[in-house]
């Protein structure tokens, strides 16, 4: 299965971890982004994922590519998610196996980062007060 | 003779053109002339320096020559994790 | 329940992941150390941990408070084992949430190296070829 | 008057005494002088620098004055995680 994935269904952290498994590994570093209950101040209540699949896709792979080359890692994961979802949901997750827990570390640290800059997917957040808005990758709103 | 392409939006300006995607024809030649257009026909407010162009799938750049049936994404500043 | 703790139990990451839940929470980064079937060169086949449960609670306690003092986080979790574990088993498992994951990084790695370096908890590994010796935190053999 | 210690041992300081712990007594007032008695008496390899020390669960110095009954623990190179 593709190190980088998308799903529109409801994630299985644990079941994903399983897959990292590996008897000369030592260290398992996760990441999980979570949606939070507020952003810049507002109240929010859901939000939804629009990604662009194909290339997602692809600018995904290259990514995990890249932290198999640079960091001395067993294996890695990112799975992120399409679709609507509620406070409290996993909307990303990131799991990386290595024989020390520097290299785990410094990969699930690099994978969140760059899958954040250049995957094109984009979060909508719906506020509290029944506004909605297109967030940049700083959070603050965009203008269409 | 005007060619056609496949647009697809996303985010912001998938709302302010009020559909997903369409099928264009014009005389538009590469990426750059074609953002002019459809911007002022669909009213986008993201200047081309705040996107970014993809064709068939993969990045492009706002200069590269276009064929024909292609399929052309601009993408708005991402904000996926 | 102590935000540090020892279990002679195989631990269950996604029931412990859970109890770091918090609506505020952006971010959970989580580290798990696995027995790893080589070290130093050598095949190891098993190995069991030894605490002194009294002071080791009680310095995992303020390595947690330590984190919590340091790093801008909602919830930080750390088991350790002891006994025997074999090859795979999960010895140790840190979990943080945090609004940023910023927070959240810093925090683990922090509370992993603290655990490591000061907490009076000892690996003894049984190695394939029928030795077995503890381990200085370097991996290197200590002489009674 | 000799004083009674409670000790316990880890790792390989109780491989090497044979025993998790044991009870003695001694003229020693404190964690040096009773380390060097014990050391000498099981055949202990580690250097006190190497070591630290707890009195009563909780981390102690080397010249701490000692009581009756205390317990003692001198704590090999950790290797936890």
């Amino acid at each position: 299965m593709s190190a980088f994935r998308l799903s529109d269904q409801i994630l299985d952290a644990a079941g994903l971890s399983r897959e990292l498994a590996s008897a000369s590994a030592g260290a398992c570093v996760g990441f999980e982004g979570w949606v939070r209950n507020h952003n810049d101040g507002k109240a929010v209540q859901k939000l939804a994922y629009q990604a662009y699949a194909p290339l997602a896709l692809a600018e995904g792979e290259r990514i995990m590519a890249e932290a198999a080359a640079r960091f001395a890692i067993e294996r890695a994961i990112c799975v992120h998610r399409t679709g609507e979802l509620a406070i409290g949901d996993l909307a990303v997750w990131v799991g990386v196996s290595a024989a020390h827990r520097d290299a785990a570390f410094a990969a699930c640290r690099y994978v969140i980062d760059e899958i954040k800059r250049r995957v094109p997917i984009w979060k909508n957040e719906f506020y509290r007060d029944g506004a909605s808005g297109w967030l940049h990758p700083d959070g603050s709103p965009v203008e269409g | 003779m005007p060619r056609h392409y496949r647009l697809l939006y996303f985010a912001s300006l998938r709302d302010c053109a009020g559909c997903d995607g369409e099928t264009v024809a014009t005389a538009a030649t590469q990426p750059r002339e074609l953002y002019a257009q459809l911007a002022q026909r669909h009213g986008f407010a993201l200047a081309p320096e705040r996107l970014r162009v993809a064709v068939n799938g993969e990045f492009a750049n706002w200069d590269r020559a276009l064929a024909d049936g292609d399929e052309i994404v601009f993408l708005p500043p991402v904000s996926g994790g």
